[in-house]
């Protein structure tokens, strides 16, 4: 079939400024089997409006765009996207194919020079990259050797497999490991003329060209409508504040069976508004596809403003291992209350303790999964027992655990004490920014005295929380469970083992991971050791079963050790759709890591019905 | 000819108390000239109000009428009924008033020229020049020697009697058909008091403007007034044309008012004279200048010379009388004299606590002996309205001195308190008051009683009795001379009126411009004048006789510009003759 | 000249005052633990980006973030030459901004103009409202337009600023089809100045103005009717009627001239404030002004950001107070400046 | 009366020179505060309001009592619960009074709580009963409430919140921080206020000019990063109370600069009074002069500034909470019942918890009235 133009550009095409669409997809583009998919195919145009809450949320345009070189599919199996196709040979070795005739979006053929360029001159350029390319692309500190065979082929090849690589290109926020080399050449030292350049130098008020490059190449701020894309919609305000408008990309590579040229949506409209706001706005119709910066809790107030907004309120499922999750820090600088809280019955008693369904139907009308944090069930290492382990409300056998580690002494209130006689206060940490944590850990309150130990709530600042964890000042903090409640062999264990100090459990130890021993603690608990272990026999793994093994065994240490307490989980996250608005999932998952919110539900093929 | 304004059986009281005006009526004809005489605190201040319906929240018009003629042959409106908005056309253009305390009847925030030209602004339709100008000539009208400067002055940089000649401008000017002037010469002296009743006949003659006048004065009245209405305690006592009412009173309250008129006796009364002088007070070499404030900052700075080189002493147990023209520096001095302004640098005011006992100088006072001095140096204001916090009750006030000074317990204060009010003729109720609810002589008597609750030994009087009635002025004299002899007190004694200066004074300075022009015992002074100012002074003096008016040549003269004097006493801008020795503790300013 | 003088000599207090405040402004600004660009790498780290983490190692040394406090304060201020012949605040160069990365200088410009515009609309409506109410209150005390005044202050006054803008929000955008935040519609952003994009911002003004405004509205309407009923009982209030002023013209000549002097005295916060009086309420209401700038930059503690538009408020503060102790001394003579005489 | 043919009129009452001393009213010995409570019983509004805000502080110690639920008790299937009436009447006959029972019922539809009250089994409130543990006074451990519904009914008068807590019983025990800790806030800027601006405005010159430094450089100041920093830096075991009364403080050492000002600028011109001067001459000292003449003067002004600041305090913390500081859970405040309260859903669809604006609206307003009752009996020009 041919490809249509597009309405969008014809005029420009007319008037010969834009070749036609024939000369403008790539030769071999993307071809879009709706139907397959169980989608209906639509038609071009339409302008559809969404909001965001900070201005440099922009950026959430090449999240939703996800055009990757490779990509999750509806099965979260990751398919080639921008490439055309990729060889892998053990893991080790990856030959990426490029569609030929692929071109930017200022119709710029995109070709392995990009790689290339990025490879040679950005991520091994000392001034550009002083720590030398990003950490996914080391494999035990081995780099890998980078080869461009031709115009259309790039291989990426290490001695030891790199399991992480084609999960990493897949990500919400993906290494570009490619740029547009003809842009970025003007701004390197290497390839511009002296005097341009320091006169570019000048205008951009910065002081060497190092700044002004790493300024221009950010490929997922997305805030420079002059920065050549691959993302099915591109920026076409400059210097917005409060309203973006991204414009049809004319040189996008994917293509309905039907020969119309994705994306169906002509424009995109983003509009900052107060985070309070969000919700009154799209009560009002204000929004045609909106689920950043609303609440369950508004849930009520949407599905009220359907008959008039002309929309739809879906419940989509939150894709984090665990919505709300109470991390006792491990780390903690209190010898006495450190060595308490790394006894894991300490942990279990406490999650025993909390009564999760009323949590649940207090804040989510019951809709969420109550359960310790574990996977979700769409996961392969889900299992039952898992989310069950330790999370049912027993606070009988929570005091009793309490009583056989010793701590019987009671203080006036009817407060247990910690053997050194203090009594036992746990502060819990939490960022003050979502009610629901407050709402929740005030039931807590009460669970908790039930088997005497006190909680207190303190909100503080998201930045002020995190230094304080990091340098094990906090006890304990509240924060979601792993983001990727959805793991797959492939997928990297590495946030579960304790590699990160953003797991607030184990702050030191991660810093020694990432750090590579600088700063922070080795891991000194045996079952954090055995995660260790497991992580690297993962890496280190030729197939899908090892690395399936290495997973499990993972997720069934942590729903024993409970690293974080985790309360419930798939809390239902309203999804606002515009009833024009078609191919919008009813149920789906909501989810950073995997799935880049809307992305691999491909908005692209969203298209409006008149 | 039918009656300009009619007040009709006008009742006012406050609260449920006793009607404080009780059944009123008077009446004045276009012209004319009413004078309302009575005790201070009978309701003449009250009675006035109420025609321009200004008065007080508090009080109650509990009935009359107040009918004012409309143009010729119209029939009379009455003011009582009449919307405020109807009443903005009547005051100010119509009907103009003439406040008895100008200090506190002034905006403290605006300059004089901007609140008298507001009555032209406000009814006139004429041009800003035009405005200028008439406010201008109405000011040298009024006596001020510098229009100008009063113009661009604010209302805290005059002295009294410039503010009260302000206050009868600001009534003048709009040139209504009826002015009622209450107490408008007060803070006069008799020179400028002449000129300016001779500027209300003037007026009276080229408008047939009607002048409800209100005075103490009964001199004032015989000069003055076509009719009289004499008021005690909110009663009209006795009403009637003026000849007849002064020459023949027929009401026991109006005889005992003639009879208490202070006069200059006709003969010098020989007061006893000591050869050594002890003096509690000596200012020497004192001077005071003033910036004005109102000039704007690139235009040169506006000097003011209030006092120049005074040189004269307040003998122990005596009495110094200040006499002189409005705003020759007598309230400033009076303030040097206690402290309360520092004197230009060269200065020295030396205070003797007790006979022989070492000087101490005013100017160079540590907090101690300053707070010593203030215990035995007391004053009596000028303008008692604004020296008294308008927030305190009378109680507080009066008890205030014994309590900075920690005299007594707060029963004692009390007692004393009452007793120093009953002393000035007032009643101890009236304790509770505020300072606003008093008449304007009563509140001078509360000014004296203020000042004599820690038993001073010297006071300083500035124009103590000038708005009190003179039997009430008789009393407060009598109290101020048997305090004086009882317990040796001295007197620095500011007034206008030479009859009570002649009774009280043992010494007289006659000022003018700041300076010192005459001073010696009442005896030689009043009998013997030798400056034409002094000699202006005394012919000036309002009698109560109908038959003595006033001589307004002499008093043309003298009260003159000093330019305009006989060579031997001529001042040349800032350069004045020195002050020599004529005869025995006779001092006038002259060339010999 | 005296005022002349006095100005100069003020000026001079000035200019020593605001170095100290910009010591201060520095040390509080870094309290917080933690500086930008820690924050930044954890919040990378966080959100499992660790390729971003060396530009922002970049940017350490690149602005001397890794020198001591006194060091980067002096290079800030440009006492001291930073790397790359950095240039200071006295230099004209007010330094980059890390979160947006831009320039200081061109990132608040915009958003000045619009918070000096909201704020000034709501200043206008504080006196436009305020004043005339104030004295009518006062003019008639105890009545019911007295009440009533009262009353909606104090309901707006009452009521968190947030909760009212919601439900004027809510309700404006329900029934009178009033926008919901902004501070126009966002189709003009960007275009120049024309009639249609005038009106957008005048109707998008409204319900910000109305949130902003009450509290200092009501606040200024009692305290001005508190001092007027002051001034009312005066002498020479009566004296002015005397000489048949309206009541109305009358109050605004005289008393109000008294009673002002208190307001007068705070006029100095009235230039801050028109910057930053409404930073809270920007945020909620989502206006793009300088508050919400603020606020994410003192939060993420993006260093030159903040500190500029602090040390920019300082100065109006500092201007404020200059200018208002200049009015005072023009609006009431009696006031002099120096001491007082002993 | 007479009228003489020449005109004249003579009054014919008879006259006595001198009518003898009136007797001594029985209010000339009375203290000052007793004169100014006779004044102040006229202004019949601010007598309510002061009635009223003592009742409310009365109140406080007893709140527990009065309230029939605790403040964090949650009723966990009365998840928003509306407002509940008090019916006397059952079927046309009175049998005191009484609620009905209700159940809860999940709306899938609109994701709302619905509940349906069983008609036709009244539930009669108990009185002195037992419920929850709570302090009287702070001080006495208790468990009797005045009022509480029977087992198995509810009374929630102003219905209950998003965890089943009774927003009646919370307003009264928000009542116990709100009117009291917020005080404390702007006693001291008001203190500070005042004494330093009546210090700079009487005496001028040098000390003049100190604290006209003090005030601009804390003018400057910014106030945000400072609450940014001090959220970190309060100890993590303090609590939510202490944290509060501590932020109160700091509020009102940060709040004073305004009032100085004000109060300056009106001393500096107030001084140049003759009546100031008169008191100097007398021999008042400075504090005497400010303290007798120049702070009555002024006080309308800081009575007004006073009832101003009331909403302030009670709300700072809202503001403040923003920026992860003020008050929190547990502990109950108007202020914390607001804040979350502060969406869409809470005005609309369950307004009722949006009710503790009307507590601060009643309070604010009685505290506005009764200020200017006070001023009122203050001001010595009034009827
Ligand atoms: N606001 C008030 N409240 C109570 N009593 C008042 C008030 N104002 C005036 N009075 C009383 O009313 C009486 C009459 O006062 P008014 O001012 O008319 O006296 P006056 O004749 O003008 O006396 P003076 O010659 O002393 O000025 C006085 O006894 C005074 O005490
Ligand atoms: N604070 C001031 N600022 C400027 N000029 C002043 C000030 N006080 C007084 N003067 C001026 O000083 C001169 C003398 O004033 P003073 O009050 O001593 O006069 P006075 O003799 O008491 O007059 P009167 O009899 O009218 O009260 C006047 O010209 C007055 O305008
Ligand atoms: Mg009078
Ligand atoms: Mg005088
Ligand atoms: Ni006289």
């Amino acid at each position: 079939t041919e490809v249509q133009e597009s309405a969008f550009w014809k005029a420009e095409v007319d008037l010969g400024n834009l070749p036609p669409v024939a000369d403008r997809v790539p030769s071999e583009p993307l071809m879009v089997d709706l139907e397959r998919k169980g989608r209906s195919f639509g038609q071009q145009g339409g302008t559809l409006r969404t909001m965001v809450t900070r201005a440099k949320d922009v950026r959430q345009m090449v999240v939703y765009g996800y055009a990757r070189l490779v990509g999750y599919d509806a099965r979260y199996e990751i398919v080639p996207d921008i490439l055309r196709a990729i060889d892998i040979e053990d893991d080790r070795k990856f030959t990426m194919h490029l569609r030929a005739g692929h071109r930017w979006s200022d119709g710029h053929p995109f070709t392995s020079e990009d790689f290339r360029y990025w490879w040679e001159d950005v991520a091994n350029n000392e001034l550009l990259s002083p720590s030398g390319p990003v950490d996914f692309l080391r494999v035990e500190g081995e780099l890998p050797t980078v080869t461009f065979p031709d115009e259309t082929t790039i291989i990426y090849e290490w001695s030891k497999p790199n399991p992480q690589f084609l999960q990493s290109l897949a990500e919400a926020r993906p290494p570009f490991i490619y740029r547009p080399a003809h842009f970025l050449k003007k701004l390197h030292a290497k390839y511009a003329n002296e005097e341009e350049l320091d006169e570019l130098l000048y205008e951009a008020r910065v002081r060497s060209w190092p700044a002004l490059h790493n300024r221009s190449d950010n490929m997922y701020k997305f805030d420079n409508p002059d920065l050549p894309t691959l993302q099915p919609w591109m920026l076409a305000t400059k210097d917005g504040k409060s309203r973006f408008l991204f414009v049809r990309n004319p040189y996008y590579h994917r293509v309905d069976t039907n020969g119309v040229h994705l994306p169906y949506v002509d424009v995109v409209e983003m509009q900052v508004v107060a985070p309070g706001l969000v919700a009154a706005k799209a009560n009002a119709g204000e929004v045609d596809l909106q689920a950043r910066g609303l609440d369950f809790k508004d849930t009520a107030i949407l599905k009220k403003g359907e008959a008039n907004g002309n929309y739809t309120t879906h419940l989509w499922g939150n894709g984090t291992a665990s919505q709300i999750a109470i991390y006792l820090n491990l780390n903690y600088n209190d010898d006495g209350w450190r060595e308490m809280m790394r006894d894991v019955r300490l942990r279990r008693a406490l999650s025993l303790a909390i009564n999760r369904k009323i949590i649940n139907k207090g804040l989510y009308f019951g809709l969420a999964k109550e359960g310790a944090m574990t996977v979700l069930p769409i996961s392969p290492f889900y299992k039952e027992e898992n989310r069950k382990a330790w999370a049912d409300y027993d606070v009988d056998q929570a005091n009793a655990i309490l009583d056989e580690m010793g701590l019987t002494e009671r203080d006036k209130d009817g407060y247990r004490k910690l053997p050194d006689g203090r009594p036992m206060w746990i502060v819990v940490e939490t960022a003050g920014e979502r009610q629901e944590v407050e709402n929740a850990l005030q039931i807590i309150i009460d669970n908790w005295k039930d088997i005497g130990i006190k909680l207190i709530m303190r909100p503080l600042e998201r930045d002020i929380l995190r230094n304080r964890v990091y340098s094990g000042n906090t006890m304990a903090a509240v924060w979601f469970g792993w983001d990727n409640g959805i793991p797959q062999t492939y997928t990297s264990p590495s946030y579960v083992a304790p590699h990160h100090q953003e797991f607030f459990a184990w702050p030191k130890w991660g810093q020694y991971h990432q750090t590579n021993g600088d700063a922070g603690e080795p891991p000194d608990m045996p079952a954090a050791i055995r995660l260790n272990e497991l992580a690297e026999a993962w890496n280190r793994a030729y197939t899908a079963v090892e690395r399936g093994q290495a997973w499990q065994e993972m997720i069934n240490i942590h729903a024993d050790q409970l690293f974080a307490i985790g309360i419930l989980n798939s809390a239902p996250q309203p999804v606002v759709v515009s009833n024009r608005l078609k191919n919008v999932p009813e149920k789906a998952i909501w989810a950073w890591s995997p799935g880049a919110h809307f992305g691999m539900h491909r908005p692209d093929e969203f298209y409006f019905e008149d | 000819m039918t009656a300009l304004l009619t007040v009709e059986n006008l009742t006012i009281g406050f609260d449920n108390a006793a009607p404080v005006v009780d059944d009123v009526s008077f009446s004045v004809k276009p012209g004319e000239t009413l004078a309302l005489v009575g005790e201070s605190g009978s309701g003449k201040t009250l009675s006035c109000r109420a025609a321009l319906r200004i008065l007080p929240a508090a009080a109650q018009v509990r009935s009359g009428k107040v009918l004012f003629a409309g143009p010729e042959g119209a029939t009379p409106i009455d003011l009582m009924q009449r919307s405020e908005r109807q009443m903005c056309r009547v005051r100010g253009e119509r009907i103009s008033m003439i406040f008895q305390e100008p200090m506190r009847s002034l905006s403290p925030l605006h300059k004089i020229g901007n609140q008298v030209t507001e009555v032209l602004r406000l009814h006139k339709h004429m041009g800003k020049g035009e405005q200028l100008k008439r406010v201008l000539a109405m000011f040298e009208r009024v006596g001020f020697k510098d229009p100008e400067r009063v113009y661009n002055s604010y209302p805290f940089e005059l002295s009294g009697g410039m503010r009260q000649r302000a206050m009868i401008a600001m009534a003048m000017v709009g040139r209504p058909e009826l002015v009622i002037a209450d107490e408008p010469t007060t803070a006069l002296d008799v020179t400028t008091q002449a000129q300016v009743l001779g500027l209300i006949k003037d007026l009276q003659q080229e408008y047939g403007m009607a002048v409800i006048l209100v005075t103490h004065d009964l001199g004032v009245v015989a000069n003055m007034a076509d009719s009289v209405v004499v008021m005690n305690r909110g009663r009209v006592m006795e009403s009637g044309p003026a000849p007849l009412v002064l020459s023949d009173p027929k009401h026991g309250y109006t005889r005992d008012l003639m009879a208490a008129a202070p006069e200059i006796p006709a003969t010098p009364v020989d007061k006893g004279k000591e050869t050594e002088r002890d003096y509690i007070l000596e200012m020497r070499d004192v001077s005071k200048t003033f910036t004005l404030k109102g000039s704007s900052p690139w235009k040169p700075k506006t000097v003011v010379h209030a006092v120049r080189g005074i040189e004269f002493g307040v003998e122990r147990g005596k009495t110094l009388a200040v006499v002189g023209e409005s705003g020759s520096g007598k309230t400033t001095c009076a303030r040097m004299a206690l402290g309360a302004e520092r004197a230009d640098p060269g200065a020295s005011i030396l205070f003797r606590s007790e006979k022989g006992a070492e000087p101490v100088d005013l100017q160079k006072l540590n907090n101690v002996e300053r707070l010593a001095f203030q215990r035995k140096a007391q004053m009596v204001f000028q303008d008692p309205y604004s020296t008294l916090n308008p927030r305190m009750r009378v109680k507080d006030a009066l008890m205030e001195p014994m309590e900075i000074h920690g005299i007594g317990n707060t029963s004692e204060r009390m007692d004393r308190a009452a007793e120093m009010l009953r002393w000035v003729g007032l009643s101890q109720n009236m304790l509770t008051r505020y300072p606003h609810a008093f008449s304007g002589g009563q509140r001078q008597r509360l000014s004296i009683a203020r000042a004599l609750m820690l038993g001073p030994t010297f006071l300083v009087c500035d124009e103590p009795t000038s708005a009190l009635d003179v039997s009430v002025q008789e009393q407060v004299l009598t109290l101020l001379e048997e305090i004086r002899d009882r317990l040796n007190l001295s007197y620095l004694f500011i007034s206008h009126d030479l009859a009570v200066v002649a009774r009280i004074a043992d010494e007289v300075a006659v000022m003018r411009s700041g300076l010192v022009v005459e001073q010696g015992p009442p005896d030689q002074l009043f009998y013997n004048p030798q400056h034409p100012y002094t000699k202006a002074l005394i012919a000036a003096q309002p009698e109560p006789d109908i038959n003595r008016p006033i001589n307004l040549r002499i008093v043309a003269q003298g009260a003159g510009e000093p330019s305009t004097w006989p060579d031997a006493f001529r001042f040349d801008g800032l350069d004045a003759p020195p002050l020599t020795e004529t005869g025995p503790g006779h001092k006038v300013r002259c060339h010999v | 000249m005296a005022i002349l003088r006095f100005a100069i000599f003020r000026f001079f207090t000035m200019l020593a005052t605001l170095l100290v405040v910009s010591v201060m402004i520095f040390i509080i600004i870094n309290l917080p633990p933690g500086d930008y660009l820690s924050n930044q790498i954890n919040e990378l780290r966080a959100t499992g980006q660790s390729n971003g983490i060396a530009k922002a190692e970049f940017l350490r040394t690149e602005y001397s973030l890794d020198q001591p406090l006194w060091k980067q304060y002096m290079i800030w201020m440009g006492f001291m030459p930073g790397p790359h012949g950095f240039l200071g605040i006295i230099q004209g160069e007010f330094g980059w901004s890390f979160e947006f990365d831009k320039p200081v200088a061109d990132l608040v410009g915009g958003a000045l103009w619009m918070t000096v515009l909201v704020n000034l609309a709501a200043v206008l409506f504080i006196y436009a409202i305020a004043l005339p109410l104030g004295v009518i209150a006062a003019a008639r005390s105890k009545t019911w337009i007295d009440y009533t005044s009262a009353f909606v202050g104090y309901l707006g006054l009452a009521t968190p600023n947030f909760l009212l803008a919601l439900i004027l929000f809510y309700y404006g955008n329900r029934y009178l089809n009033l926008p919901i935040g902004g501070l126009m519609d966002p189709k003009f952003e960007g275009e120049p100045m024309s009639f249609e994009k005038m009106k957008s911002v005048l109707i998008h003004l409204i319900i910000p103005t109305f949130v902003i405004g009450t509290s200092g509205a009501a606040a200024m309407m009692q305290r001005l009717r508190a001092n007027l009923l002051d001034e009312l009982g005066k002498p020479y209030v009566e004296t002015a009627r005397a000489k048949g002023m309206r009541e109305s013209a009358m109050l605004v000549k005289y008393p109000l001239r008294v009673a002002f002097n208190p307001f007068v005295a705070d006029i100095g916060t009235l230039l801050p404030s028109l910057v930053s009086g409404s930073v809270l309420v920007s945020v909620v209401l989502g206006l793009q002004t300088i508050g919400p700038v603020l606020l994410t930059a003192l939060k993420s503690q993006d260093l030159f950001l903040s500190a500029f538009v602090l040390m920019f408020v300082a100065l109006l503060t500092l201007i404020g107070t200059l200018v208002s102790d200049i009015l005072l001394a023009l609006l009431d003579p009696r006031i002099r400046f120096g001491g007082r005489e002993k | 009366m007479t009228m003489t043919p020449d005109g004249r009129y003579v009054d014919d009452q008879p006259y006595e020179r001198d009518i003898g001393a009136e007797a001594r009213h029985a209010d000339l010995d009375m203290s000052n505060t007793r004169l100014l409570w006779l004044r102040f019983k006229q202004h019949k509004l601010g007598l309510i309001s002061a009635l009223f805000l003592l009742l409310s502080y009365l109140m406080l110690p007893v709140a527990g009592f009065i309230s029939p639920y605790t403040p964090n008790e949650r009723q966990e299937d009365y998840l928003y619960h509306p407002p509940q009436w008090i019916h006397f009447f059952h079927e046309g006959k009175f049998i005191g009074p009484h609620v009905y029972e209700t159940t809860a019922q999940m709306n899938l539809e609109e994701f709302a709580w619905e509940y349906v009250a069983d008609e036709s089994k009244p539930a009669r409130l108990e009185f002195f009963c037992k419920g929850g543990q709570y302090r009287l006074a702070g001080l006495i451990k208790t468990d009797t409430h005045l009022f509480c519904a029977p087992e198995g009914a509810t009374v929630f008068l102003w219905g209950s919140d998003r965890l089943g807590r009774d927003v009646f019983s919370r307003i009264m025990y928000g009542a116990q921080l709100s009117l009291t800790v917020g005080l404390v806030g702007i006693t001291v800027s008001f203190v500070i206020g005042i004494v330093l601006g009546s210090i700079a405005g009487y005496f001028g010159g040098f000390l003049d000019w100190i604290i006209n430094r003090v005030i601009e450089i804390l003018r400057s100041l910014p106030e945000l990063p400072l609450w940014l920093a001090l959220s970190a830096a309060v100890p993590s075991h303090w609590g939510p109370v202490a944290v509060f009364f501590i932020i109160s403080i700091i509020l009102g050492i940060l709040d004073w600069p305004g009032l100085a000002r004000a109060v300056r600028s009106k001393f500096l011109s107030l001084r140049e009074e003759e009546f100031v001067r008169a008191a100097e001459m007398m021999g008042a000292k400075p504090s005497r002069v400010i303290r007798r003449h120049l702070l009555p003067n002024f006080l309308s002004h800081l009575i007004a500034s006073a009832t101003l600041s009331i909403p302030a305090m009670i709300l700072g913390e809202t503001a403040l909470s923003f920026l992860g500081l003020g008050l929190r859970a547990p502990a109950v405040s108007w202020g914390v019942m607001l804040n979350d309260a502060q969406n869409l859903a809470s005005i609309e669809i369950y307004p009722w918890t949006a009710i503790p604006m009307l507590p601060i609206v009643v309070v604010v307003l009685a505290f506005n009235f009764f200020g200017d009752g006070l001023r009122d009996a203050l001001d010595p020009n009034r009827s």
